[in-house]
């Protein structure tokens, strides 16, 4: 149980990319600030820890978390099954939805035209396998920024991604954007511990749980998102 | 958390995949290093001041940048300006030029250490300086300059997994994508470390061959 | 060109600059360590250890380093090896670096004439004290240049701790990015800085060179 | 047709100059269609200079080189100056001391590769040139060979092939065995015979006197960048006018009997 | 105290091969105190390898190597050995063909380099042993230049000072003036005759047949690993047994006349 030494050492150190704004990005202060860090540091603060903010590449995160170089993500993390198979998930904290986004004036506009198309996605996420699974032909990408980027040029026809960060990442940079319609379930973004770990597990939920009854979590989630998104 | 090679057989379809993909690209760039360092000497040698000073600052920028940050700038800034290149293209002409360059490098001090007596003896035949050069002084000086071109061959290589980041499935990205299904880093990363040392023992031996044929010419 | 969010954030890569110049002065050193152990192996007495030698020096060679410090950094924890991201990326690299160190040092000291060795010994001098007070001197004047091509090579590889999260120029470039959207001004702050370190060792390695040549 | 007072090559009032050095002094020569003139004269004399001056590989700062009924070195703008003199090459064979063979050509490569280039023969009209040329001077058992795996003496002789292989109408030769074996030089200049009794028109700088005895037509002198003395080998080895001429001769007749 | 029988160097039964090639065949060579000897013979008959065998740079394949009482060339297990050859060597001095002087060190630091390592010396200690020893080669005012600010002869008497300052038993030369240009060779031989003036006990590998028959005691010739004929250098120059012992000096001593 590595909760003892964490409460030991006073620090939870938490990890997530530092590049997916608005749930964790790096400001003009060089500071990673965002919807992640702001729940993580809740957590750990209700916990009576410290938080440590690491920032790490997306595709290295797990196994940085499985090598101990960190407790906990709080980066957005899709759960699912095989995830789970190695980590352990505290949450949801939050949910989201797969969305696919066309320029508009789009020839695609059904999600059964795909066959046909490009279809951008980042490395590492779940709408990889998604997107493969229905036997598109997929572009891998690092991240958001490189998608939208290839999306604006053209590279690709479509990106799959989480509705709420590429709607507002589009907002951000002023892009136009359509949707197109399907039947998507929710997901929940949990945080990822490692395995074993019942205690911890329980401690964090529990204090997710009680930001969330007092109103610390809707204050957090208008902050960086501007909506409820539990 | 011991280790467990169990997980590799799974993937291996996906790792052969990258494997190949490197191997291309890695001939690609090659290819293009070579007669591009070959091209590159010739103009920083020869060309006009118009040209050979814009060369020397388009030089500057390879050598004092990391490669990463310049197959970053070919593949999503090149765009911008509507130059469209697929990823694979891109990372063969990032790969290609960088290493272009210091092929250049190489080759421009060989063609000056080519006896002066070599064009001269061209030049009363009768052949331009133009053919001279072709058919004469190049041909020598690359043939001089063999072996430390095949070093820059083989750091070629292994810096093809830096095409990783422009999402070329090579052999890197395609470990990272069994990584990423297994979460078992550490084994697939000794696995592709493996194909890239069968690959490097495979160049080096190519190498071996050609700089004993080449020795033939002297 | 957003020059404003530029004139904002080159602080914050000024910063990043001076954690690549750490990381190249730590893993310079580390891999000069590793390059004149390489180097003494590679030349010792013993068959065992010129193989270990070679053997080195193939594999490290031979392999990626992305590859090398990835199987470092998410790897050795599984062997037992724990190391924060800075700690790995200076090893990782240093071994790397160390290994073609190894081949620069061998080269200088058997470039170095037969006969400075014999003429040594045959006054009695012992093999390491010929070693240290002919050879050794001697091949150093050599290696500065060769040495500093290995040393540019270096600078331009600590780019590859970006993907094992150390915050240097290149990631935070990439952070930046990944925040901005704006990855033509985040290039070009961190190519210029990267060009102005390498341009500043290329001078300094001129320098020592020039020096070691005046005798 | 060339009347046969008009000479076929002829050097005019050749001056050369690096900076403030004179390498050649106000130097006329003019050589008979068949002629074979030898130049002879201690180190640093100008003998290269002028032989040099001929094809416009050391090109002039005074006076005009005449090749039959054209003038070889021509002030021309850059394009057209090398158009013409590329051709007039064609037409002056040279051999070095050094031979300057092509090292990553096979000894076939070497002959071909100008009339190839300029001349655009086939492939198979190529073959057949080099290897009558090659026979001419003996090696053509040695026709896919490198140079590196010839002898000083059959290096010369590929390079005297080679520069025959554009059919020249006049033949340079700055000691072209001076850097032999003395054992090999004799086979160099068994070929130079030969060229010899076919009437080739030659200008050869040698050191070798018995040599320049046996062959030439006429002898010319030189020394510090001026002609100090030129006639008939005979005269000029027997009984030289010149002081200067004289003492050149002393030490190298003497040197040859070694 | 060596009784005047026992030989002060002695080579006994030297053997040496490379592979197939036997460049030493069973020679033998027996040095007393005081004495000088000359090695002649053509190149590639084994004189280095038997004067670098003395010292054991080239170990030996089969014989033995005494100076006084103590075996050179013993069998020990390494570390012994290097302590044991390191301590032989003191007592050797070597002078090269190509001088081998260390070009990073001063003429005084090359003198010093040993005394200083191996025997201990103080700072002052070495400098006055440096000054006495390039005053004795007459190279006292060049004590602070490096080697490369040298001529070859210079170097050459710099090396012989280095091997000195060891203060050794034997002098082995091995070709010490075949680099040297002929002006720089007599300043060498001069200090070789101070040498001999003062007895110390030397093995000398030259081509100086004239130097040789006025320093040496006795005349070793050597040919394709054997000694063909030896004996006092008067013997030896004017009317040696050996057909292929005249046949070499025959050609030797014209060259030297040329
Ligand atoms: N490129 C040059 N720059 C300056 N001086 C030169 C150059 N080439 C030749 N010279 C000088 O011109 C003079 C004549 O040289 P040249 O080579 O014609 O002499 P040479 O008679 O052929 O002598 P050798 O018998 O040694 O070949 C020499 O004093 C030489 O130093
Ligand atoms: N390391 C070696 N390996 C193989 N053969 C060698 C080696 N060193 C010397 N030899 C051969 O041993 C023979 C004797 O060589 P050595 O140098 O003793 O001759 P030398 O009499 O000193 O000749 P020189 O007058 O040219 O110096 C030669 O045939 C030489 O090729
Ligand atoms: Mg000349
Ligand atoms: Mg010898």
């Amino acid at each position: 149980e590595e909760l003892d030494t964490i409460k030991e050492k006073g620090v939870l150190r938490i990890a997530m990319s530092g590049a997916y704004p608005p749930f964790n990005f790096v400001n003009d202060q060089n500071e990673v600030v965002g919807f992640d860090p702001a729940i993580g540091v809740e957590i750990a603060k209700r916990m009576g820890l410290e938080a440590e903010i690491i920032t790490t590449n997306w595709d290295g995160i797990i196994g940085g978390l499985l090598a101990n170089k960190y407790d906990a993500i709080v980066g957005s993390m899709t759960i699912t099954e095989e995830r789970d198979e190695v980590v352990d998930f505290v949450g949801p904290y939050y949910t989201t939805k797969r969305a696919i986004f066309t320029k508009p004036g789009s020839e695609f506009t059904s999600i059964d035209q795909l066959g046909d198309a490009e279809v951008g996605v980042t490395l590492g996420e779940t709408h990889e396998e998604w997107a493969r699974e229905r036997g598109w032909s997929v572009r891998t990408y690092k991240g958001l920024p490189e998608l939208l980027l290839e999306l604006e040029n053209g590279r690709v026809d479509v990106i799959v991604n989480d509705s709420i960060a590429a709607i507002l990442a589009m907002g951000e940079k002023g892009q136009e954007f359509e949707t197109i319609e399907f039947e998507t379930e929710e997901f929940g973004a949990g945080i990822a511990i490692r395995e074993g770990n019942p205690a911890l597990a329980a401690e964090m939920q529990a204090a997710l749980d009680a930001m969330m009854e007092d109103g610390t979590y809707v204050d957090i989630a208008m902050e960086w998102i501007g909506a409820d998104i539990r | 958390m011991g280790l467990d090679f169990t997980v590799v057989p799974g993937y291996l379809d996906i790792i052969l995949l990258g494997v190949v993909w490197t191997i291309a690209i890695t001939l690609g760039a090659a290819i293009l290093s070579f007669f591009g360092g070959i091209f590159f000497a010739v103009i920083a040698l020869y060309g006009p001041w118009f040209v050979r000073l814009p060369f020397r600052a388009f030089e500057w920028l390879f050598m004092g940048t990391p490669l990463l940050l310049q197959l970053f700038l070919i593949y999503f800034g090149l765009v911008q300006i509507g130059i469209d290149l697929p990823a694979f293209v891109a990372g063969v002409i990032g790969l290609g030029l960088h290493f272009a360059v210091y092929n250049s490098e190489l080759i421009q001090t060989a063609i000056i250490a080519v006896d002066r007596g070599q064009m001269e003896a061209a030049r009363t035949l009768g052949l331009s300086r133009g053919q001279a050069l072709r058919k004469v002084v190049v041909p020598q000086a690359v043939r001089d300059v063999i072996p430390p071109i095949g070093n820059n061959m083989i750091a070629l290589l292994k810096d093809s997994a830096l095409v990783s980041v422009i999402g070329v499935s090579e052999l890197t990205l395609s470990a990272q994508r069994a990584i990423g299904n297994t979460y078992r880093p550490f084994e697939f990363y000794v696995v592709a470390a493996a194909f890239y040392y069968v690959i490097n023992l495979g160049m080096e031996w190519v190498l071996r061959r050609i700089e004993r044929r080449v020795q033939a010419a002297r | 060109m957003d020059i404003d969010l530029m004139m904002r954030v080159y602080p914050f890569f000024l910063k990043a600059a001076w954690v690549t110049v750490q990381l190249s002065i730590y893993t310079a050193i580390l891999g000069l360590a590793c390059g004149a152990l390489g180097a003494s192996m590679r030349l010792s007495r013993l068959a065992v250890l010129r193989f270990l030698g070679a053997a080195y020096v193939s594999v490290f060679r031979g392999t990626p380093a992305l590859i090398q410090l990835f199987i470092l950094y998410f790897g050795g924890p599984q062997i037992g090896i724990q190391l924060n991201a800075f700690e790995a990326g200076v090893i990782g690299l240093g071994v790397n670096i160390g290994a073609y160190m190894t081949e620069t040092i061998r080269g200088s000291i058997i470039a170095i004439d037969k006969g400075q060795r014999e003429a040594a010994r045959t006054l009695g001098l012992s093999g390491w004290q010929a070693m240290r007070k002919v050879i050794l001197p001697q091949a150093a004047r050599l290696m500065i240049r060769p040495l500093g091509v290995n040393i540019n090579a270096l600078i331009k590889g600590t780019a590859l701790v970006a993907a094992i999260s150390v915050v240097e120029l290149t990631y935070t470039a990439q952070r930046y990015i990944g925040s901005t959207y704006k990855p033509f001004e985040m290039f070009l702050l961190s190519g210029v800085l990267y060009m102005i370190i390498i341009y500043g060792t290329g001078q300094a390695i001129k320098w020592l060179d020039r020096r070691a040549r005046i005798v | 047709m060339t009347d046969d007072q008009t000479p076929f090559l002829d050097i005019r009032n050749a001056q050369k100059s690096y900076g403030d050095l004179e390498v050649l002094k106000d130097i006329s020569l003019q050589v008979q269609r068949g002629q074979i003139v030898a130049i002879i004269g201690p180190s640093g004399s100008g003998k290269s200079t002028l032989l040099r001056a001929i094809n416009d590989l050391d090109p002039l700062t005074g006076g005009e080189v005449w090749l039959e009924d054209m003038q070889i070195n021509k002030k021309l703008p850059h394009r057209q100056y090398e158009k013409h003199i590329n051709q007039v090459r064609q037409n002056i064979g040279m051999v070095f001391q050094h031979f300057n063979l092509f090292p990553h050509l096979s000894v076939r490569g070497n002959v071909t590769l100008a009339p190839k280039m300029l001349k655009g023969l086939s492939d198979a009209e190529c073959d057949k040139l080099a290897e009558e040329q090659l026979d001419k001077v003996g090696m053509l058992d040695r026709i896919d060979y490198y140079p590196s795996q010839l002898s000083g003496g059959q290096k010369q002789r590929v390079a005297i092939a080679r520069a025959l292989a554009m059919k020249p109408k006049v033949m340079l030769f700055d000691e072209a065995t001076s850097a032999l074996d003395p054992e090999l030089v004799e086979e160099v200049n068994l070929v130079m015979k030969k060229l010899a009794e076919e009437h080739m028109t030659m200008v050869i700088v040698t050191h070798e006197m018995g040599f320049a005895e046996a062959v030439c037509d006429r002898v010319l002198f030189m020394d510090q960048g001026v002609v100090v003395e030129e006639g008939p080998p005979s005269k000029m080895f027997r009984n030289p006018d010149n002081e200067r001429t004289q003492n050149f001769l002393k030490k190298h007749l003497a040197n040859a009997n070694r």
